[in-house]
């Protein structure tokens, strides 16, 4: 594991920039989910709720120059790296002002100013692309790290392994988030997966792998920081496995039958953000004012990005041929 | 006798009645796929029912592992089963083509006709649901390039019933494409005739007959080809549109008789046009029927890009009946 | 100004000149692909000496894992780099087609050009070494189909190399065809240009002049098609033979040009003929100039089976030279 | 593991059926090597030589109606399950008289008659179908056990990984059988695997994984038997690393310069059979001249095959669209 002295808790800034990405990440899906069942907006929408701890753990230690990859399932990795909520906003509702100028929408939003790479609508094949990342790092010599986020699902798809075996033998700088929130669609994970802990999974590669509680965010913090660490200073990867929840199902208007009722309630009376807000007003790092402050100011930011986006253009008919190669070949 | 009601239903419904009509009448018949048992029974309730009627050992969840998903197929078809397995959205047979083009598609001709491989592949697919450019293509083409496969796509409950019906008990692999838009959308939904109703690949179906110029499509599209003939008649434009049903095997004949009598055609399908089944059907017209032919067959299909998200520009993406009726008239110039 | 001897060599080698001419000029070229380093440079010694030239690093040994090789190359496409991945075999590319089709050739799209993928894929391809159905196929169809991917296939070794530097060079992901019949041939052999020789993709060679009918082709086939050419010269028959070099984009002013001179078309490829690329050029033809033909095109491709072992019927798979001769005069009845 | 009582060792019928598959497979490879050596057949071909304990060590636990599949290297595996020497030649060189009427050949052999179901020229694609054969099995509630067989490099592709966690996840009634011969065309497993023994993956699908001497025929009986009487008995798959040595090279014309000289000198000096061979005498399973007159009934054989095979005539030319479908469709 990384050799430098790394504290064992994060400072009072940190946890509140985790707290205030978590707050951005609830903020902008209840909005979301708002304006769905109001039937104001359109759209297929895969709800992160419940794995904010996950995103926020792992981005307070990035640069803006490191780069993350993500799933259709990608809200709050989005914003934990840094891209701006307006154009996310409209990159989800298909407007010409979204970071993809509405080409992409919510499964493959992009922004490379801010180290959003790829965002992949195919379970797994976000892996042997971070590798890639990982790979121009190491040639270039950089320190720059690459993230990359999927599910437990993800874990039973041959990318995933052909994947880490790869970053393992190159060494690469990646870290492998496993966002484990026990289910893949509706099938349970036990039912698809012949290991308890996906984290099992990292010793067929000779990598490090740890199953964190992804709803704990020091733990999560903790564990992140090791790995990020690790591949910064040319260790290699890590495999983590953050275990989690998804409370609303896989996506809107997913009837969840196949999630057992007591279960999904008991994991959202845990949810982890009440959870941690209380805790850093009862450990002394803010309080009730400080938190409540954050809370309007990203109030109004999802405002005026809701606003932004709803009011933006669809993009522009002439959108049609271009960017499918540097010149157009109809 | 007695008279009975219509069956009116979606197509979603008629392809769930087609297994269950399947697995009743062969032990051998079974499902795997990804979420396709209860309680869910399928991510788009398709396979709603068949788990609590015929067990999990015949309907079987699966791995997120489409590889191993065709591959198990694959295998459980040549030692004697009729495998139908699921690849939920047709993008994504690009991670296990392999088993389709390489394995199940080449089996019967590597091992000189010893071993077979009766199985089904079920995939839906299309655009038009703002699910962007990973979740929304029309790969047939893929299949059709890969000689041993063969291609079906339905474009209404009946046929889609009587196809995958047909397809299950087919001696060799069938992609079947289901054009997701049409599952539960009731302005597609249609009569359904019950028990073992089945349809022969092979044989294409007139929908409209016309005089003036044929129109050749399958899938969801010739419902967009039916209303452009709608809008041509208003013209005074007597057009013919035939749904293929099946593009491998495809009814040839029936394609050549038609555009003979009309002296012009038009192909329209959903995927992208350049290197798209269009381009063979067109081929095979005016290599057959050159010296008859009024005009160029002309070709609609979705455009040479990978599918947009904003709804404008996806809506630009597909065939409409504009396109169609626009191509029409260019065979009349 | 010195004399020099004229550099006749294979296309084998004159590929390898091209990778080592691209590391020379440009840092961020790479190379990926399974045992394409040193001591052995590759099963077909195509990258030899590369990995002692240039290190390990830029010549990278990879497990057998196709869809992170793809993988890995597109990330580091995306990050600046111009990775030239090599997939040893066309017929492997359905392990890793889902990286090809819905990542590298798609994200320039779906980023709305944010970020972009300048990669190579190279890869061999072809029929007639007695390697059965899974290590013989030309499958460039797939990436025709699949907007974002441009497609080159060379047939000498001058273009071999110059399409090759313009495609590492390209801004957009090239699927990059190599005939493995024509590797170290002799009989394949040309004269290459020294440096940074260059020939821009889209740009068609008119290999053969004529005035009777255009045979349209690529790849090795092009060969086919000049002996072709030869034998109707011999009967008072102009074939003009053209080389199309890159099939997307593909020059179609200079095909166009031609037919409307000569009136009549064959094309001609090695691929599966239904739905292959000959389809699409074929419909292409027709659409544009319907009336000035004075007969259908003609296609000859692959015949529409997996290609045998038996070296007689893997030769009739095969499009030979009698089959084109027979085509064009198809166009002369 | 397998609870019935199961021998310690192979009996001498088990020991001599063993040893003449391994004679079979020896002769058969050097007849091919000869003949291509002197240019009387020109095939692509992949020498097994070295590896031939291994297919003989399961072979002996199989029925006709257990299920095998091979690749490309196949030669010992298409022999072991019983493949007829005759129409087994055919094949490999194109006639019309061989297993697959000459349309397959070495890489694509085929012979549901004698079990062996499935050759593949793709790395890790008979992964995934074995299972298939196992399901099969599983859903009819025989007892059929199936081996699938595949080298050390195609542990790292993605097919191996899905096939793996399916078979456990379904309890199939498989034997994945790595038959670890150090190499993957040119490269080292080392380069190219994060890990030092293949079996070690098995316990990321939760299945039994066992790494044996695949050159030691004992050792390799009792381990492929223990699997397959697990795998019969319904109690599920399991992963075998046989470690072994290909003395020819990936194949024929390979100039081996990636092989260390020493490395293959020493494989080839403790070469498998004749040790076995010597074993045999030395603790009295056999006698010199009982061993002898197998050899020379199988060169009989073998010189008989050749002679089938090469008179043999192509297949005729209407083969060419037949077998594409079960009707005729240009
Ligand atoms: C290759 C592929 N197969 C299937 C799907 C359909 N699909 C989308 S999400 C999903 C479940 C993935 O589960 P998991 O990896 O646990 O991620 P989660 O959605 O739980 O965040 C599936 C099967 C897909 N997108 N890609
Ligand atoms: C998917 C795929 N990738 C690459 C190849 C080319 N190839 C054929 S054999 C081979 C090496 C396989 O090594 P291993 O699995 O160890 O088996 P061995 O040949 O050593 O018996 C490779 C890379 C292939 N046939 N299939
Ligand atoms: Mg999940
Ligand atoms: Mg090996």
């Amino acid at each position: 594991m990384a050799t430098t002295n790394r504290p064992d808790a994060p400072d009072r800034e940190t946890l509140l920039r985790m707290f205030e990405i978590q707050q951005k990440i609830k903020t902008a899906d209840e909005r979301f989910r708002s304006m769905l069942t109001s039937g104001q907006v359109q759209l297929i929408y895969y709800s992160p709720r419940g794995q904010e701890c996950i995103s926020a753990g792992y981005a307070v230690h990035l640069r803006p120059d490191d780069y993350v990859v993500t799933i259709y399932r990608g809200l709050h990795d989005h914003i934990a790296k840094g891209v701006p909520m307006r154009e996310l906003w409209a990159e989800f509702l298909g407007r010409g002002t979204g970071t993809c100028k509405g080409k992409g929408g919510p499964m493959h939003v992009t922004h490379p100013a801010s180290g959003l790479m790829v965002t992949t609508g195919i379970v797994g094949a976000g892996i042997p692309i971070a590798n890639g990342f990982g790979l121009a790092a190491q040639l270039s010599g950089t320190d720059q790290v690459t993230v990359v986020n999927f599910g437990d699902g993800a874990a039973n798809i041959g990318a995933f392994h052909e994947g880490l075996n790869m970053a393992a033998v190159w060494k690469l700088p990646v870290v492998f988030v496993c966002q484990n929130n026990l289910y893949g669609e509706h099938t349970p994970m036990a039912m698809s997966t012949g290991v308890e802990y996906i984290s099992e999974r990292a010793a067929s590669y000779g990598m490090p792998g740890v199953t964190v509680n992804g709803n704990d965010p020091v733990a999560m913090w903790k564990v992140a920081g090791e790995a990020v660490a690790r591949a910064r200073s040319g260790e290699g990867p890590t495999l983590i496995e953050a275990r989690t929840y998804r409370f609303w199902g896989h996506l809107m208007g997913d009837a969840m039958e196949y999630m057992p009722k007591e279960e999904r309630k008991a994991a959202m009376a845990a949810d982890p953000l009440p959870a941690f807000r209380a805790w850093l007003i009862e450990n002394g790092h803010a309080n009730e004012s400080q938190l409540a402050e954050i809370e309007d100011r990203i109030k109004a930011l999802v405002d005026d990005a809701v606003d932004f986006a709803t009011n933006s253009p669809e993009p522009p008919m002439d959108e049609l041929y271009t960017d499918v190669y540097e010149e157009i070949i109809k | 006798m007695t008279t009975t009601e219509p069956r009116i239903m979606p197509m979603g419904m008629a392809i769930n009645e087609a297994m269950d009509v399947a697995m009743g009448l062969d032990e051998k018949v079974f499902l795997l796929g990804e979420d396709i048992a209860e309680p869910s029974g399928g991510v788009y309730k398709i396979t709603k029912g068949l788990s609590t009627k015929y067990g999990t050992q015949r309907v079987r969840k699966t791995p997120i592992s489409e590889a191993a998903i065709i591959g198990a197929a694959v295998g459980a078809a040549i030692a004697g089963y009729k495998p139908v397995a699921e690849i939920m959205i047709m993008d994504f047979i690009g991670v296990c083509l392999d088993q389709i083009t390489n394995h199940a598609a080449k089996i019967r001709y590597m091992s000189g006709g010893q071993t077979t491989v009766p199985m089904v592949i079920r995939t839906s697919a299309g655009a038009g649901r703002g699910f962007g450019a990973q979740h929304s293509e029309l790969l047939e083409a893929f299949a059709v390039h890969s000689p041993g496969m063969k291609v079906a796509i339905p474009s209404n409950p009946a046929d889609a019933k009587g196809l995958l019906i047909s397809s299950i008990f087919d001696a060799d692999p069938v992609l079947f494409v289901e054009p997701m838009l049409m599952y539960w959308d009731p302005a597609y939904a249609g009569e359904v005739p019950a028990g073992d109703h089945r349809v022969p690949l092979g044989k294409a179906n007139t929908v409209v007959e016309g005089k003036d110029v044929s129109i050749v499509s399958y899938g969801r599209q010739v419902h967009t080809c039916k209303q452009a003939a709608e809008a041509l008649a208003a013209e005074g434009i007597s057009a013919e549109v035939i749904d293929l049903r099946s593009i491998v095997p495809y009814d040839e004949a029936a394609v050549m008789a038609s555009v003979t009598k009309t002296k012009r055609a038009v192909v329209v399908h959903e995927a992208v046009t350049r290197c798209g089944f269009g381009a063979e059907l067109s081929s095979r017209i005016h290599e057959e029927l050159f010296g008859t032919l009024a005009a160029p067959v002309q070709r609609v299909g979705g455009k040479n890009i990978p599918i947009p998200y904003a709804s404008n520009l996806e809506k630009a993406f597909l065939p409409q009946v504009d396109d169609v009726v626009a191509a029409v008239k260019r065979t009349n110039k």
